[in-house]
């Protein structure tokens, strides 16, 4: 039984990390419409300068904060340099900006900080035995923390979409451009923000997952195949949605890599992502999308 | 000084020019209707006073010029938009739609600017909650009405309201701006292929052709007038 | 352009091949029978089964005054930020040959970018043979890389001199023209197994933890080979694996491995798995005696580990340079000394400059065995030179030499120390020497 | 001389024009085996695999308009089907290539049923998955596909007869002329199909797809088809690369090279016929010598830069550019329609209103009608 447990909550603490950043994903495709690949390199890039102001001597907690400051202010400025002047339609041209920004991305922190791993300390105790033992499981404070933050980032960003008339002029936006700039809306820096705000929470993830995966360039491209497949299967357009997909995601794709042996732990992103396939094939908007109500 | 000026306005996608020259003025309080033939540029002028396109010449709205201003400052100034095709954010609610309405005023009168368009047009109230794709074709334009007056603007622009809606609807339609118009003194543009009907409420009216504005004529002459009847039944 | 142009291109092109075919063949004819061998260069080749017929004329000629050296190795993408520093290294090494060594030949190395990709690799190395005519290939990095291109050097008998490649297929008596540079993973694999039947007589519960790559694989490999032919009473209890790319920390493989109550691990990930497989070991309260692949062995990972990397057991037959025991080394400083003077821009502080400084020693090593040899500083000189070195570099522990003896030992390096990690220290502790000089050999 | 110099199409200058291109091309690829060593010619058969892959992302990418993330995955069953069939059960090279294509035409349909019901943006997200896919399951069936350790030893053997092809010279020339032969008929093929029917279909499918399904385009069947064709050819070009470099790791195969094909063909001009073979070349040797120019990893932040610099300073891409320059020399003006063809035109409605199907299209599209007839081509 403790076994059991042990893999849900292995599969839980992974779905949570492909949650958060499927909500960066989410934060910029409700924005904007656009996917953005090198959503996992910008939080990654983030780790990294949350690394270089840890070395400078800030606190574990307000370097963090600052990489956040900083990768909001740098997700705008790559909107508004990169991506704006794109146009709106042009899917095409912005996705191969986002594969150049992946690729200057990646080699720039391997030029920066070189090809070794560093680590970065947890922002709480995390030495051995510090845990909360949960049915023979250790929860780690860390992991906890994560989870804490994810559910807090999550609410905030709920109330904001659903309550606040920033975050209702952005589901317009997101919804019909030209409706937004005739309802007096300032679309491009709503696109802008959506940007920034994407690059904050991935920000976010880089700085509270680099302790234990410790900071390397390649760090978060597997989480951004695991992100985008959760924000598909939770529906692109819900931020709840993409959360819950990443988390039930996890744990179903660890319990089948556990308990299946011909699948073990080659195969289980591969399993992941015939889930993610065979969701798309019934229902194209994913499970919690809402189905694009198109009138001709 | 009326409220909207427009002289020798040219606009246009790109390669050309849709309208060449274009000449119109809206007073305060008045209603204002410019008819034209399918492919006349109507849209194009409508587009073109919003700020959606690029175009040169004059437009004062007030006294002060919009030509150079984003179409969400043309907004802010108090110019609202009825889009062609009604823009409805169909993901969206049918209030959210209105709350989106009353963007530019930062929710100021909020509750009691609904309160009023759900009593105007008791079907909205009904379906306050529902996603705005789902409603008929003259709900949906009720809806666009409304959310463009959430804004309280100075000067209403219709483009082309009554398309896609049944003689029924247009009537009722026409009946509403007029009563807008009557209860609340706004003065409304409205650019419509349907010239009858648009004539009965409008005070002057303009007749445009192949992107040429004629001269501004009283409602009731242009309605007898059979220059109409040729420009829209034989070219 | 209209409907038919295609088409005309497509008939006008098959109709010219079919025209020029009947021509001259365009490319040079190659091979062709070589010119008067003396016979001890023909017997010395017969015995590491060269036919020297096959090679070309100038096998056995005196290298030019001066020649050049081939180097290929990852330049551009992920992999480069952790090789590009074996350049340096190796730069550093044959710089030094030809201000000291006194050979009548100059070596000039040319670095080639493979992007850690065989075919590139093929691709490389043909254009420095074709090209710049290399007269030796030294610290083509990777297994897959050596596989791809030792019938490229085995066709125009060009010495590979020495080509960092852990698996078997670096080390195989058919390609007597590659030497190995790396520590083979059977050294690995046969010091674990023997550490682990020394401490566990009556055979222990052994869960592996490898990484689904191409060391990874040959490991697996070695592993099963050394237990079977210890006949060691030890068995593995749960295998498992992780995949290049998953950064993430391995926690569901560290449960299936706690709950299978292994007593012992071996441990072959790559880069910062080895770092996350020891946290999250010691973050489930999991403690066996831990074994760790050469490729982590150094103070940069097992650093980072913090409290748990303490005890780790590392095989080392190269002296760590970040570990203090080594901080005096007169041979680290004499090596640091060639760098510094030989190649300004390297990375003194990378363990891998040190190792690219290795390979090409073993390949100056060679030219100078084959310069004193009969054969003279030719091709085939250090070809056959290099299947008989028997050197000890600065960079060895004391007690582990670069050896290697013709066909039947084909693998240099069979001696290392088994070293445990201190985290109060900050280095390794020195451990047992194991040597199994001449058995690592797979006939 | 007033430039642009204007030629009247079909007359005998415009001909002689198009058949100077021809023969220019067709010396060039005769000549070039003699010009340049052997090593290069390999890494020119190299470069023209790839120009055949980045064909057929183009046939659905370019012209299509959908967004393929997942191409390396066709290239890689089709090196792999090469090589486990030639190396591992010792078939014909022929057999396995024709076997390669037609397993990446059904895995290409299969992978397009989606793309029937997912927008762009999903569709991108679906290849991304098979592309991901792929080497994991070539890692796991290694006693097939040698796994991470790779699969040695593919060749394609010149026949005997021929004397132009003995010897090592010999083997790699004949190569070069599989690859350019293979690559003509890539073309050919695409060629054929854009220009066709199916190729209209296709073009109006990406403008306006509710326009197009109005209009009668099965569309489940074109798009399926071009995706089953670009994936075909994505095939015949990995089963080449499998018998040009002898080696096959699941490495080469993965993200890295899909990146490597879109930037090809964008670099190269996306939707245009000979932007491929540009941009293919391109990718395949500024590698080798930014590796001269620069050393490690800064090499790849200048590749990512380029990609950048590129959409926004040669939208069209090379071909787009030089096609721009050549108009300022040459223009190719249409012939005005003789008597014979205006009755014809004529009998179209003269009002033709704007919206085919009668409804109000959103606000966002053009109220005012388009010009009727004509589709404008890229």
């Amino acid at each position: 039984m403790d076994l059991l447990i042990a893999r849900i909550v292995d599969g839980f603490n992974n779905g949570v990390v492909y949650g958060f950043l499927a909500l960066a994903l989410v934060c910029v495709y409700r924005g904007t419409g656009h996917l953005n690949l090198a959503q996992g390199e910008m939080a990654m890039f983030s780790a990294f300068i949350a690394y270089a102001l840890h070395a400078v001597g800030f606190p574990v907690v307000l370097a963090i904060l600052g990489a956040v400051a900083i990768g909001f202010i740098a997700g705008g400025v790559v909107e508004r340099v990169l991506i704006r002047p794109l146009g709106h339609g042009a899917d095409y041209s912005i996705l191969l900006v986002t594969i150049g920004l992946f690729l200057v991305l990646n080699a720039g922190a391997g030029v920066i900080w070189g090809g070794d791993p560093l680590t970065f300390p947890a922002a709480v105790p995390s030495a051995p035995d510090d845990y909360i033992s949960f049915f023979g499981t250790r929860l780690r404070y860390q992991q906890l923390l994560i989870l804490a933050v994810l559910l807090v980032v999550m609410t905030a960003l709920y109330l904001l979409f659903k309550y606040t008339r920033l975050g209702l002029a952005m589901r317009v936006t997101a919804g019909n451009p030209d409706s937004a700039r005739l309802l007096g809306m300032r679309v491009n820096q709503i696109n802008s923000l959506g940007w920034a705000l994407a690059a904050a929470v991935g920000a976010l993830v880089g700085g509270l997952i680099s302790p234990s995966t410790t900071l390397t360039t390649g760090m978060m491209f597997n989480f951004l195949i695991y992100a985008a497949a959760a924000a598909t299967l939770g529906g692109f357009d819900s931020p709840g949605g993409a959360v819950l997909a990443g988390i039930v995601l996890g744990v179903l794709e660890n319990l089948i890599g556990s308990y299946i042996s011909w699948v073990g732990s080659d195969l289980k992103q591969a399993v992941a992502l015939v889930i993610l396939l065979g969701v798309l094939m019934v229902r194209p908007t994913g499970l919690f999308g809402t189905k694009k109500v198109e009138r001709v | 000084m009326s409220l909207l000026r427009i002289s020798a306005m040219q606009a246009g996608y790109g390669a050309g020019d849709v309208l060449h020259g274009v000449d119109l003025t809206v007073e305060e309080g008045e209603i204002v209707v410019v008819l034209g033939a399918n492919g006349a540029g109507k849209t194009t002028l409508m587009r073109a006073v919003s700020g959606m396109i690029a175009r040169r010449g004059t437009i004062e709205l007030d006294g002060r010029s919009i030509i150079k201003a984003s179409a969400d400052a043309i907004v802010r100034d108090g110019l609202a938009q009825v889009p062609q095709g009604r823009g409805t954010v169909v993901d969206l609610t049918v209030e959210e739609n209105l709350r989106a309405g009353a963007h530019v005023r930062k929710g100021k009168g909020l509750a009691e600017d609904l309160e009023r368009w759900y009593t105007t047009y008791p079907r909205l109230a009904e379906r306050r909650k529902q996603k705005a794709g789902l409603l008929s074709g003259g709900e949906q334009q009720m809806l666009a009405i409304s959310r463009a007056m959430m804004s309280r603007p100075r000067l209403l622009l219709c483009d082309e309201p009554s398309l896609g809606l049944s003689p029924l609807l247009t009537e009722e339609l026409f009946a509403s701006l007029r009563q807008i118009n009557a209860e609340l003194g706004m003065s409304i543009l409205v650019v419509e292929q349907n010239a009858m009907i648009a004539l009965e409420i409008a005070a002057r009216g303009y007749l445009l052709e192949v992107g040429v504005m004629g001269a501004a004529r009283p409602a009731a002459e242009f309605a007898s007038d059979d220059s109409i009847r040729a420009a829209y039944l034989g070219a | 352009m209209p409907k038919r142009t295609p088409l005309l291109a497509l008939v006008a092109t098959v109709t010219a091949i079919a025209v020029t075919a009947c021509g001259g063949a365009p490319g040079a004819e190659e091979g062709g029978s070589s010119s008067d061998n003396s016979d001890a260069a023909s017997a010395a080749a017969e015995v590491l089964g060269i036919d020297l017929a096959e090679c070309p004329a100038d096998v056995t000629d005196p290298l030019p005054a001066e020649a050049n050296v081939g180097l290929t190795l990852p330049l551009t993408g992920g992999p480069a930020t952790a090789f590009a520093v074996l350049g340096p290294g190796a730069e550093a090494a044959l710089e030094q040959a030809n201000a000291e060594a006194g050979l009548d030949t100059k070596f000039n190395l040319i670095q080639k970018d493979d992007q850690f990709l065989p075919d590139k690799t093929v691709a490389a190395v043909q254009e420095l043979i074709q090209q710049d005519e290399v007269v030796a290939m030294t610290g083509v990095t990777g297994t897959a890389a050596v596989l791809a291109i030792r019938d490229l050097l085995k066709r125009d008998c060009i010495p590979g001199v020495s080509l960092p490649g852990g698996g078997a297929g670096a080390a195989d008596p058919d390609y007597p023209e590659v030497v190995q540079g790396a520590t083979p993973f059977s050294l690995d694999a046969r010091i674990w197994v023997e550490s682990v039947n020394e401490q566990f007589p009556d055979g222990a519960k052994i869960a592996t933890f490898i990484g689904n790559t191409e060391s990874g694989n040959d490991y697996a490999l070695q592993i099963d080979r050394w237990l079977e032919e210890t006949d060691s009473k030890s068995e593995i209890v749960s295998a498992e694996t992780i995949e290049a790319a998953d950064a993430a920390a391995p926690s569901s493989q560290v449960t299936t491995m706690r709950n299978s109550d292994a007593d012992v691990l071996f441990a072959a990930p790559t880069g910062a798995q080895c770092i996350s497989v020891l946290t999250e070991a010691a973050n489930q309260g999991w403690k066996p005696v831990t074994y760790l692949t050469t490729n982590c062995g150094s103070s940069t990972y097992l650093g980072a580990t913090g409290p748990a990397g303490e005890g780790v057991l590392v095989v080392q037959p190269f002296k760590d340079i970040n570990s203090p025991r080594f901080a005096d080394d007169e041979g680290v400083a004499e090596v640091r000394a060639a760098l510094e003077k030989y190649s300004p821009d390297a990375d003194l502080e990378n363990t891998t400059t040190y190792s690219g400084y290795t390979y090409a020693e073993a390949l100056v090593e060679a030219a100078r065995a084959a310069a004193d040899s009969e054969l003279g500083l030719s091709r085939l000189g250090i070809i056959v030179a290099a299947r008989q070195l028997d050197f000890h570099s600065p960079m060895l522990v004391d007690g582990v030499d670069f050896t290697v003896d013709g066909l039947e030992d084909m693998v240099p390096i069979e001696a290392a120390e088994l070293n445990a990690w201190s985290v109060d220290e900050g280095g390794f502790v020195q451990g047992e020497l194991y040597d199994f000089e001449g058995q690592l050999t797979e006939q | 001389m007033a430039l642009p110099l204007e030629i009247r199409a079909g007359s005998r200058v415009d001909l002689s024009w198009r058949l100077g291109r021809v023969l220019g091309i067709v010396l060039l690829v005769v000549t070039t085996p003699y010009l340049v060593e052997t090593f290069r010619l390999s890494q020119i058969t190299g470069a023209l695999i790839l120009a055949i892959a980045v064909v057929g992302l183009n046939l659905l990418s370019g012209f299509a308009g959908q967004i393929s993330l997942g191409h390396a995955a066709f290239f890689g069953i089709g090196a792999y089907t090469t090589g486990v069939m030639t190396v591992t059960y010792d078939y014909g090279v022929v057999t396995s290539i024709v076997a390669g294509m037609a397993l990446c035409f059904v895995v290409g349909v299969v992978v397009g049923l989606p793309a029937l019901r997912v927008q762009g943006m999903y569709l991108a997200l679906v290849t991304l998955a098979v592309g991901v896919l792929l080497p994991s399951l070539i890692r796991r069936f290694d006693d097939l596909t040698g796994g991470s350790s790779g699969l040695f030893g593919m060749t394609f053997d010149a026949p005997e007869g021929i004397t132009y092809f003995v010897g090592r010279a010999g083997q790699t020339v004949w190569l070069y002329y599989v690859t350019v032969v293979a690559l003509l008929l890539s073309c050919l093929v695409v060629w054929n199909l854009m220009t066709g029917r199916v190729g209209r279909a296709v073009i109006t499918l990406r403008d306006n797809e509710a326009a197009a399904t109005v209009m009668g385009v099965n569309r489940a069947f074109v798009r399926t088809v071009v995706f089953g064709i670009s994936a075909a050819i994505a095939g015949l070009a990995g089963s080449l690369f499998a018998v040009n470099s002898g080696v096959l790791t699941p490495e080469t195969v993965s993200l890295l090279l899909t990146i490597n094909l879109l930037v090809a063909m964008v670099l190269g001009g996306s939707g245009s016929f000979w932007g491929p073979v540009f941009g293919a070349f391109i990718i395949y040797f500024v590698p080798v010598w930014t590796s001269d120019l620069s050393q490690g990893p800064i090499s790849g932040v200048i590749f990512g830069a380029l990609v950048i610099a590129l959409v926004f300073v040669l939208p069209g891409g090379l071909a787009g550019g030089l096609t721009s320059l050549l108009r300022r020399l040459v223009i190719v003006v249409p012939q005005p329609p003789t008597q014979g063809e205006v009755d014809q035109t004529s009998s179209l409605p003269d009002d033709l209103s704007d919206d085919p199907a009668g409804f109000e299209a959103e606000p966002t599209t053009d109220p005012e009608p388009r010009p009727a007839a004509r589709l404008a081509r890229r």
